[in-house]
C-alpha cells in the first residue's frame, strides 16, 4: 500500500496547491474585474495604468499590502487579533475541497480526478466550512476592541447564521432530487437529466440570495458598511491581515460561484452536448479541459453577477435584512422543500 | 401514543393561547380542560384505543401502571392548577408561556410513561427538565430565581451527561436500548454494564434529588418562584420516580453478590438522604427552604420502593406520590399566601385564616406520616414493600426514627400557626380556594382512612 | 480496526475531563462547555459501540440505534445550550460576570 | 480505511492553506516598516479618544438570533438524513417528516408572533 | 357495628365542634356524648350479649396482608373502655359546672382524643390499633399547645410530641416487620400472634414495641417528658394524660406485647429492676418536690411502674391485680386532679407551701381530697388497696427484691401523699380568706361518684373481676 498511498498523497497535495493558487489568482483578478465592472456600470474607465487595461493592478495592490506597516492596536487581544484573518483565509481556501472541477484525466497510467476530496458528505462539508467562516470575522472584530469592529462582527455573525438556515433547507431539495450528498454525484445526475435550475428555480433564488449574504456582499454588506461602521470588522486591520480579509471575501465569492454552478447549473457539464460521445472522439484529457472550462465560465458568470448586483442594488437596512432572512426566505424554503417532496413522490408512484 | 400526542398538543395550544386569550382566568380554565383531555386520552389508551399504536414498537409501549401514574399526575396537575390559579401571574406576566412550559414538560412525563427504550427515556427526561430550567428562571427581575435557574441548569445538564454515559455504556455492553433486551442480554461486558448502571442510577438520583446528588435541590426549590417549585417538587418528582422504578425494574440481578451490592447501594443512598436532608432542614429559618429539604427527605422515603420492585411497591410509589403531591401543593399554596417565607410568617395563621391553617396542618401531618392522613399509609406501604428482605429492618427503623426529626421541623410550622400570636390582618381566601383546600384535606384524610379509594379509581379507569 | 477499548478509554477520558471541569471551574460558560464535552464524548462512544455492534451482526439493523441516539443527543444539547445561554445572559445582565461565586444568594 | 482515507486530502489542504497563510503573515511581519506611535496604537474611534471598553453588553437581539439559529439549525440537520433516504421512505416517511416540519413551523410561528424576529420594536 | 359508635360518636361530635365558630359555647355536647357513651358501654358490658361485643370488617390490603376494622369489647379492653367513658363523663360534668369559658375547639379536640382512646382500647387489629394510638396524640398536642400554661407550653409540648412519636415510629417499624417479613394472614391480633409465636429470635422486634409502650406509660428512663407536660397542660388534659393515656401504654403491653411476644416475660428481670429503681426514684422526687402537680405526676409514674412490674411477675394474681389497679388508679387520679384543679381555681394553689389550713375554710374539699389521697396510698377499703395488695403479693412470690422495691414505693407514696394533704389542708391558715365558701353541688355529685366507685370497688371488687373475666 505504501508507494501507492504516498503517490496519492502527492497527487492530492499537488491538486490542493493548484487549487489554492488558482483561487488566489482568481480572487486577485476578481478585484480587478470588480473595479472594471463598476467603472463600466458607472460609465467610467476603471484602473488602466498598471499594465494593459490595468491588468497588473491587482499585483500592485497585493505588493502594497505586503509591504505596509503592521499595526496591532494597544487594547487588542493579540493572539485572537492575528487568528481572525488567518482563520478567515484558511477556511476560505478550504471550502473548495469537495468541488469536482472536471472529469478525470489520464496522467501516465492513472486517472486523476481533479477533486481534492470526494467525501460522501460533501454537501455538509461545504455548509460546515462556510459557517465556520464566521469565526474569523467574529474573532477579528472582537479582538480589535473597537466598537465599530464589534458591531460589524456581530452583524456579520447574525447575518451569516440567519441566512444559513434557508440555504441549508434550499440545499435539502437538491438532496431530495439527487439522493446523494456527494457533489460529484449531483453533477453526474445533472449531466443525464435537467439542470437543477430548471427543477428548482425557487431553491436557486434562495440559494443565490443566501450566498450573497454569506459572503457579506452588497446588498448585504452591512458588517463592513463603510458609511456606518467605517470598515466594519476590519477597521483596525492593516497590511496583509487586512489583505487576508479582503482575499477571503473574494475567494468566497469565487467558491460560491463555483458551488452555484455545480449545484444548479450542471457543474462541469457542457450544455447540449452528449459528453460520452465527445469523450470518445477527442479523448479524455481534452474532455477534462473542456469540462473545466465549462465550469469556469459558469463560475465567472456568477462572479460577474455578484459584481453586477453590487453596483445595482443599494444596501439593505439591518432590520430589512433580518426580516428577509427569517420572515421570507425561511418559510419560502420550507414550503419549497415540502412541495418538492410532494411532487417527487407523486411522480415516483 | 395518545398521551404523548395530547400533552404535546396541549403545550402547543398554550403557546398560542396567550395571543388569543388575554384573561388569566380563561387560561386556567383552558389548562384544566386540557388536563381533562389528557386524562381522557390516557383512559382511552388504557382501553386499547390507541392512535398510531404499533407504529413504534421498539420505542413505546402502553404500560398500564405508568399510564395510570400519568393519569394521577394529571389529576394532581388539575388540583395544582386550580389551587394556584392566582399565583401564576406572580413571577411574571407571561402566564400562557408558563402553562406552555408546564404542558411541554408534561409531554416529557407522557414519554416517560410510555418508553420501553433507553433512548426514549433520555428524551423524555430532557423534555421534562428543559422547560423546568426556564420555569426556574421565570421571575426575571428576581436574582434568586435567576440563580436557581443557573444552578438547576448547570447541574441538570451535568447529570444528563452522566446519564448519557451510563446509557452509552449499557448500550455498549448489551447492544440495545430496549429495556427487554437489556435485561436479557448475553453477559459479555459485565464491568461496563454495571458501570453504566451505576452512572444511570446516580443521574436518576440527581433527577429525583436524592443524596449524594441532592445538593442542588434546596437552592433550586428555594429560588424558583413558589408556584413552580410546587410543580417541581410534586409532579415532576413523581414522574422522576416513576421513571426510576421502571428503569430499575430492568436491572439484571445475576448473582447474590450483585443483589447484595444493589441493596447496599440503595441503603447507602437512603440513609445518606435522610440524614443529610433532615439535619439540613432542621436548621433552616425559611419554611420554603425547609420544605425543599424535606422534599429531599421524602424522596429518600420514596427510594424504598426500589428495593423490591413488585406490584406492591409500584402501587406504594403511586400512593406516595399522590399523597405527597396533594400535601405539598397545599403547603406551597400557603407559602404564597403568607407574607414571609420564614416561620415567623406563619405566626398566628390559625387566627388569620382558620381554613388555610387547618389545611396546612393536615398537610403537614400527612407529610409527617401521622395516621388518618394519606401520608401515613404512603409511608407504611412504601416501607412495607421494602420489608421482604429481613435485613432491611434496621434501615426501616432508622428511617422512621429520622422521620421523627422531620416531624420536629414540620411541627414548628404548626407551633407558629397555632401557638404563637401573629401580627397583621386576616387573610381572605376566595370560596373556590377554601373549597379546594378543604377538598385537599378531605382527600388526604379519605385516602388515609380508606386507601383502596385510589385502587378503586385505578380499577375504574381501567375498566370503563 | 481499532479495538473498542481505545474508544472507550478515549471517551471516558474526555468525559472525565468534562466532569472535572464542571466541578472545578468557576466560569459558567466554561462549565457549560465542559458539559458539552461530556455529551460529545458520549457521542463518540456511542458511535464506536454502534459500529462495533454492527460489525458483529453484519447485514442486520443492529447498532443503528446508537447513531440515532447521537442525533438526539445533538438536538438535546442544542436545546440545552439555547436555554442555558439564555439563562446565562439573564444572569450576566444582572451581575456583569459569569462566575459561580456570584451564585450566593441562596446560601444559608 | 476507505472512509477515513477520504479525509486525508482535506488535512493536506488544511496544512497547505495554513502554511501559506501563516507564512505570509510572518513574512509581512518582517517586511513592513515599524514606526509605531501612541496615536497609531489607539483604537480608531472616528478621530476622538477612545471612550471605555468596546466589549460591553450589546443588544439582546443578537443573542436571540444566535439562540434561534442553534435551535432551528439542529432541526434542519434532521432533514438531511431524511432527504437522502427520501425515496425509499415514501409516503409514510413524508408524513412523518411533515409532522416534524409542522412542529418546526409551529415553533417558527410562535417565535414570530412573540416578536423575537422583529428587529425594531 | 354497635361498638364503632363508641368511637365514631365522639370523633364526629369532636370534629364538628372543632370547626364550629366559638360564639356559642357548646360544651354540653361533650357532656351529652360522654354520658351517652358511658351508659351505652355499661349497657354493652353488662347486657352480656356476645353478638355486640365484636366487630369485624375487611378494611384494606397491602401486599397481600389484610387489615380489618376489628373491635372487641372484652376483658381488659372492655374495662378500659368503661374507664375512659367514666373519666370523660366526669370530666365533662366537672367542666359543665365549674368552667364554661373553654372554646368549642377545646371540647372538640377533647372529644376527638376521647374517640381515639376508645378506639385504642377496642381495636383488635394491629394497624387499626396504631391508627388510634396516634390519633389520640394529635388533639392532645393541640390542647396543650394552645391552652397550656404560657411559659413552658411550646418546649414541653414539643418534647412530649417528639418523644411519643419516636415511640410510635419504632412501633411502626415493628408492625412493618411483622406484617411484611413474617407475613401473617392479616393484622388481626390472633393472626399476628400465630406468626410471631414460633419465631425464636424476635428480641429486636419485642424491644421496638416495648420502647414505644414504655414511652407512653412512661417507664423510668423514658419518663422525662412527663412531669413537664403534666405541669404545663390544662387540667382536663392532665386528667386524660394520667388517667387514660398512661393506661394506653399498659393496656398495649397487656393486649399486644404480651400476646405477641409471650417469651419476653422471661427475659426482663433486669428490666424490672430498672423499672423498680424508677419507681423509687419517682417517689423520692415526689417526696422532695413542692409543686402539687409535679408530686401527682411523679406519683403517677411510681404507680404505673409498680403495675408494669407486677404484669411481668408471671402469676395470675399479679396480672389480675394489675388490671384492677389500672382501673382503680384511673379513677383515683381523676379525683386527685379534679380536686387539685378546684383548689387551684379557687385558692390559687400552685405550691405545697402556697396555701395551708384549707380544711377550716372549705371542709368538703378537704374531706374529698384526703379521701382521694388515702385511696392513692392504697388504704384498705379503697379500691387501690385490692390492686396493690394483689400485685405486691404476686411480686413477692416472683422475686422478693422486687416486692421490697414495690413496698418501699407504697410507703413513700404514703409519705408524700400525706405530706401533700397535710400541708395544704391543715396547719396555720395562710393565703386563704376566712370567708367560708359554698362547695358547688355538682362537685358533690362528681366527687361523690368517684368516692363511691372507689369505695364500692374496695369493698366488692368482684364487679370488676367479673368484667375482666369476660
Amino acid at each position: 500500500m505504501n508507494p501507492e498511498f504516498w503517490s496519492l498523497i502527492g497527487e492530492k497535495a499537488a491538486l490542493a496547491g493548484i487549487m489554492i493558487g488558482f483561487a488566489l489568482v482568481v480572487a486577485m483578478y476578481s478585484t480587478w474585474a470588480e473595479r472594471k465592472v463598476a467603472a463600466y456600470i458607472q460609465d467610467r474607465r476603471g484602473p488602466d495604468r498598471a499594465g494593459w487595461g490595468g491588468l497588473l493592478q491587482p499585483l500592485a495592490d497585493g505588493g502594497k499590502l505586503f509591504f505596509k506597516e503592521e499595526i496591532t492596536p494597544r487594547h487588542a487581544e493579540k493572539f485572537l487579533f492575528i487568528l481572525g484573518p488567518t482563520l478567515a483565509m484558511i477556511l476560505a481556501c478550504m471550502t473548495g475541497a469537495v468541488i469536482p472541477w472536471s472529469t478525470g484525466f489520464e496522467w501516465g497510467d492513472r486517472i486523476i480526478v481533479p477533486q481534492i476530496a470526494d467525501i460522501n458528505v460533501g454537501f455538509l462539508y461545504i455548509l460546515g466550512v462556510l459557517s465556520l467562516g464566521v469565526y474569523g470575522i467574529m474573532l477579528g472584530s472582537w479582538a480589535s476592541n473597537n466598537k465599530w469592529s464589534l458591531m460589524g462582527g456581530l452583524r456579520a455573525a447574525s447575518q451569516i447564521i440567519s441566512y444559513e438556515l434557508p440555504m441549508g433547507i434550499a440545499l435539502i431539495t437538491i438532496l431530495m432530487i439527487s439522493g446523494t450528498l456527494k457533489l460529484g454525484g449531483i453533477v453526474e445526475q445533472q449531466m443525464d437529466g435537467y439542470w437543477n435550475i430548471i427543477l428548482q428555480p425557487i431553491g436557486f433564488i434562495i440559494f443565490l440570495v443566501c450566498a450573497f449574504a454569506e459572503t457579506n456582499r452588497t446588498p448585504f454588506d452591512l458588517p463592513e458598511a463603510e458609511n456606518e461602521l467605517i470598515g466594519g470588522y476590519h477597521s483596525e486591520y492593516s497590511s496583509m491581515k487586512l489583505g487576508f480579509f479582503l482575499f477571503a471575501e473574494y475567494i468566497n465569492i469565487f467558491i460560491s460561484s463555483v458551488i452555484i454552478a455545480t449545484i444548479y447549473f450542471g457543474g462541469y457539464d457542457i450544455p447540449f452536448v452528449n459528453d460520452a460521445k465527445l469523450t470518445e472522439s477527442i479523448g479524455m484529457n481534452w474532455m477534462a479541459v473542456l469540462h473545466f472550462l465549462s465550469l469556469f465560465i459558469k463560475a465567472c458568470f456568477f462572479i460577474f453577477v455578484f459584481m453586477w448586483v453590487r453596483w445595482t442594488i443599494p444596501r439593505f437596512r439591518y432590520d430589512q435584512l433580518m426580516d428577509l432572512g427569517w420572515k421570507k426566505l425561511l418559510p419560502l424554503a420550507l414550503a419549497n422543500m415540502l412541495i418538492t417532496g410532494l411532487v417527487i413522490l407523486w411522480f415516483n408512484n | 401514543m395518545n398521551i404523548i400526542l395530547t400533552s404535546a398538543l396541549s403545550g402547543i395550544i398554550f403557546m398560542f393561547a396567550g395571543f388569543v386569550l388575554k384573561d388569566k382566568r380563561h387560561l386556567n380554565l383552558l389548562a384544566v380542560l386540557l388536563f381533562v383531555a389528557m386524562i381522557v386520552s390516557a383512559v382511552f389508551q388504557l382501553q386499547g384505543c390507541e392512535i398510531l399504536s404499533g407504529k413504534y414498537p421498539n420505542m413505546i409501549e402502553t404500560d398500564p401502571y405508568r399510564v395510570s401514574f400519568f393519569i394521577l399526575l394529571s389529576l394532581v396537575g388539575i388540583y395544582y392548577t386550580l389551587m394556584n390559579r392566582y399565583n401564576f401571574s406572580k413571577p411574571g406576566s407571561k402566564v400562557s408561556d408558563y402553562f406552555a412550559l408546564i404542558f411541554i414538560s408534561f409531554t416529557g412525563i407522557a414519554v416517560l410513561a410510555s418508553f420501553n427504550n433507553l433512548l426514549l427515556m433520555f428524551l423524555g427526561i430532557e423534555i421534562l427538565s428543559i422547560p423546568l430550567y426556564a420555569l426556574a428562571g421565570a421571575a426575571k427581575h428576581k436574582m434568586r430565581s435567576t440563580e436557581a435557574a443557573v444552578k438547576y441548569f448547570l447541574m441538570g445538564s451535568f447529570s444528563t451527561g452522566i446519564m448519557l454515559m451510563g446509557i452509552a455504556l449499557i448500550y455498549g455492553a448489551s447492544g440495545s436500548f430496549l429495556m427487554a433486551n437489556i435485561t436479557s442480554y448475553a453477559f459479555d461486558f459485565q464491568s461496563i454494564y454495571y458501570l453504566g448502571w451505576v452512572m444511570l442510577v446516580l443521574s436518576m438520583c440527581f433527577k429525583v434529588s436524592v443524596a449524594p446528588m441532592h445538593f442542588w435541590a434546596p437552592d433550586v426549590y428555594d429560588g424558583t418562584p413558589t408556584v413552580f417549585s410546587s410543580y417541581m417538587i410534586t409532579i415532576v418528582k413523581g414522574a422522576g420516580f416513576m421513571t426510576f422504578l421502571t428503569l430499575m425494574s430492568s436491572f439484571k440481578i445475576t448473582s447474590e453478590i450483585v443483589a447484595d451490592n444493589y441493596r447496599y447501594l440503595l441503603s447507602f443512598i437512603i440513609i445518606l438522604t435522610l440524614i443529610l436532608g433532615n439535619f439540613s432542614a432542621l436548621k433552616q429559618k425559611s419554611v420554603k427552604r425547609m420544605l425543599a429539604y424535606s422534599s429531599v427527605v421524602q424522596a429518600g422515603f420514596m427510594m424504598f420502593a426500589l428495593f423490591q420492585i413488585s406490584e406492591q411497591s409500584k402501587y406504594a410509589l403511586l400512593f406516595y406520590t399522590v399523597s405527597y403531591g396533594i400535601a405539598s401543593i397545599v403547603l406551597f399554596y400557603a407559602l404564597t399566601q403568607v407574607k414571609k417565607d420564614s416561620y415567623k410568617g406563619f405566626n398566628g395563621l390559625g387566627k388569620k385564616s382558620p381554613v388555610l391553617a387547618f389545611a396546612v396542618t393536615i398537610a403537614l401531618l400527612s407529610l409527617s406520616g401521622i395516621p388518618f392522613t394519606s401520608g401515613f399509609l404512603a409511608k407504611f406501604m412504601i416501607l412495607s414493600s421494602a420489608m421482604e428482605e429481613p435485613s432491611n429492618l434496621i434501615l426501616v427503623v432508622a428511617a422512621l426514627v429520622l422521620a421523627v426529626l422531620s416531624i420536629y421541623y414540620y411541627i414548628k410550622v404548626i407551633i407558629a400557626m397555632y401557638f404563637r400570636k401573629g401580627k397583621g390582618k386576616s387573610i381572605k381566601l376566595s370560596t373556590l380556594s377554601s373549597f379546594l383546600l378543604i377538598l385537599g384535606t378531605i382527600l388526604t384524610v379519605a385516602l388515609g382512612v380508606y386507601p383502596d379509594l385510589l385502587k378503586m379509581l385505578l380499577n375504574c379507569l381501567g375498566s370503563i | 480496526m481499532i479495538p473498542i477499548s481505545y474508544y472507550l478509554f478515549l471517551s471516558l477520558a474526555l468525559f472525565s475531563i468534562g466532569m472535572i471541569g464542571v466541578m472545578t471551574r468557576r466560569n459558567i460558560i466554561i462549565m457549560l462547555m465542559c458539559v458539552e464535552l461530556m455529551l460529545n464524548s458520549v457521542n463518540l462512544l456511542l458511535v464506536a459501540f454502534s459500529k462495533m455492534h454492527h460489525a458483529q451482526n453484519l447485514g442486520t439493523d443492529v447498532g443503528i440505534d446508537g447513531q440515532m441516539l447521537v442525533l438526539f443527543i445533538m438536538v438535546v444539547a442544542a436545546a440545552e445550550v439555547a436555554i442555558g445561554l439564555s439563562i446565562m445572559i439573564l444572569f450576566y445582565r444582572k451581575m456583569y460576570n459569569v462566575d459561580v461565586k456570584s451564585l450566593n444568594r441562596l446560601k444559608h | 480505511m476507505q472512509t477515513s482515507f477520504d479525509y486525508i486530502p482535506i488535512v493536506i489542504l488544511f496544512l497547505l492553506a495554513a502554511g501559506f497563510v501563516i507564512g505570509t503573515i510572518v513574512a509581512t511581519h518582517f517586511l513592513g516598516p515599524k514606526r509605531s506611535t501612541d496615536e497609531k496604537l489607539d483604537n480608531f474611534e472616528s478621530g476622538i479618544e477612545q471612550i471605555g471598553n468596546a466589549r460591553r453588553p450589546f443588544s439582546i437581539k443578537y443573542y436571540l438570533v444566535a439562540i434561534l439559529f442553534v435551535l432551528f439549525d439542529v432541526e434542519v440537520i434532521f432533514f438531511y438524513p431524511y432527504a437522502v433516504n427520501f425515496r425509499e421512505l415514501g409516503w409514510e416517511g413524508f408524513a412523518a417528516v411533515s409532522t416534524f416540519i409542522g412542529l418546526f413551523l409551529i415553533m417558527y410561528i410562535y417565535v414570530r408572533k412573540k416578536g423575537a424576529l422583529d428587529w425594531e420594536k | 357495628m354497635l361498638l364503632s359508635l363508641l368511637i365514631l360518636l365522639p370523633l364526629i361530635a369532636g370534629l364538628c365542634l372543632t370547626v364550629i365558630k366559638n360564639e356559642k359555647p357548646l360544651g354540653f355536647v361533650g357532656t351529652a356524648v360522654s354520658i351517652y357513651s358511658l351508659v351505652y358501654s355499661i349497657f354493652l358490658l353488662f347486657a352480656q350479649t356476645p353478638v355486640d361485643t365484636t366487630v369485624l370488617f375487611p378494611w384494606f390490603e397491602i401486599g397481600g396482608i389484610k387489615t380489618n376494622i376489628a373491635l372487641s369489647l372484652t376483658g381488659l379492653g372492655g374495662t378500659m373502655v368503661l374507664l375512659t367513658n367514666l373519666v370523660f363523663a366526669l370530666l365533662f360534668l366537672y367542666f359543665f359546672s365549674i368552667k364554661k369559658e373553654y372554646s368549642n375547639t377545646f371540647y372538640g379536640l377533647l372529644l376527638i382524643a376521647y374517640g381515639g382512646l376508645n378506639g385504642v382500647f377496642l381495636a383488635q387489629d394491629l394497624v387499626l390499633f396504631y391508627f388510634f394510638w396516634e390519633i389520640v396524640l394529635i388533639p392532645i398536642y393541640f390542647l396543650i399547645g394552645i391552652w397550656g400554661s404560657k411559659k413552658t407550653r411550646i418546649s414541653a409540648n414539643t418534647t412530649f410530641f417528639l418523644y411519643t412519636i419516636l415511640g410510635s415510629m419504632l412501633m411502626l417499624g415493628g408492625i412493618i416487620y411483622i406484617g411484611f417479613q413474617l407475613k401473617p394472614e392479616s393484622f388481626l391480633l390472633e393472626d399476628v400472634m400465630k406468626v410471631t409465636a414460633p419465631f425464636g429470635n424476635l428480641q429486636t422486634l419485642a424491644w421496638l414495641f416495648l420502647l414505644a409502650f414504655a414511652i407512653k406509660i412512661p417507664l423510668f428512663p423514658l419518663h422525662s417528658w412527663q412531669p413537664a407536660v403534666y405541669k404545663t397542660s390544662p387540667t382536663p388534659v392532665t386528667v386524660v394524660l394520667s388517667a387514660l393515656m398512661a393506661k394506653m401504654g399498659l393496656f398495649a403491653v397487656v393486649n399486644w406485647y404480651m400476646n405477641m411476644f409471650p417469651f419476653s416475660c422471661e427475659m426482663y428481670d433486669n428490666l424490672l429492676y430498672v423499672v423498680g429503681f424508677g419507681l423509687v426514684y419517682a417517689s423520692l422526687i415526689a417526696l422532695t418536690s413542692n409543686n402539687v402537680k409535679k408530686i401527682i405526676a411523679y406519683s403517677s409514674i411510681a404507680h404505673l411502674a409498680l403495675i408494669f412490674m407486677s404484669l411481668f411477675a408471671k402469676s395470675q394474681m399479679g396480672i389480675q391485680g394489675s388490671y384492677f389497679q389500672m382501673f382503680s388508679h384511673g379513677i383515683v387520679v381523676v379525683g386527685l386532679w379534679l380536686s387539685v384543679d378546684y383548689m387551684q381555681r379557687r385558692y390559687k394553689l400552685t405550691d405545697i407551701k402556697s396555701i395551708s389550713g384549707l380544711a377550716t375554710v372549705d371542709p368538703a374539699i378537704a374531706v374529698f381530697f384526703t379521701f382521694f389521697g388515702l385511696a392513692n396510698v392504697a388504704l384498705p377499703l379503697t379500691s387501690s388497696f385490692i390492686g396493690e395488695f394483689m400485685m405486691l403479693n404476686a411480686l413477692y412470690s416472683y422475686n422478693p427484691i422486687l416486692c421490697i422495691i414495690g413496698c418501699s414505693g407504697v410507703i413513700l407514696s404514703a409519705a408524700y401523699t400525706l405530706r401533700l394533704s397535710t400541708a395544704i389542708l391543715f396547719g396555720e391558715r395562710e393565703n386563704v380568706s376566712k370567708k367560708v365558701r359554698k362547695f358547688p353541688t355538682t362537685l358533690y355529685l362528681i366527687f361523690g361518684i368517684i368516692s363511691i366507685i372507689i369505695l364500692v370497688l374496695g369493698i366488692y371488687p368482684s364487679i370488676l373481676f367479673n368484667l375482666l373475666e369476660k
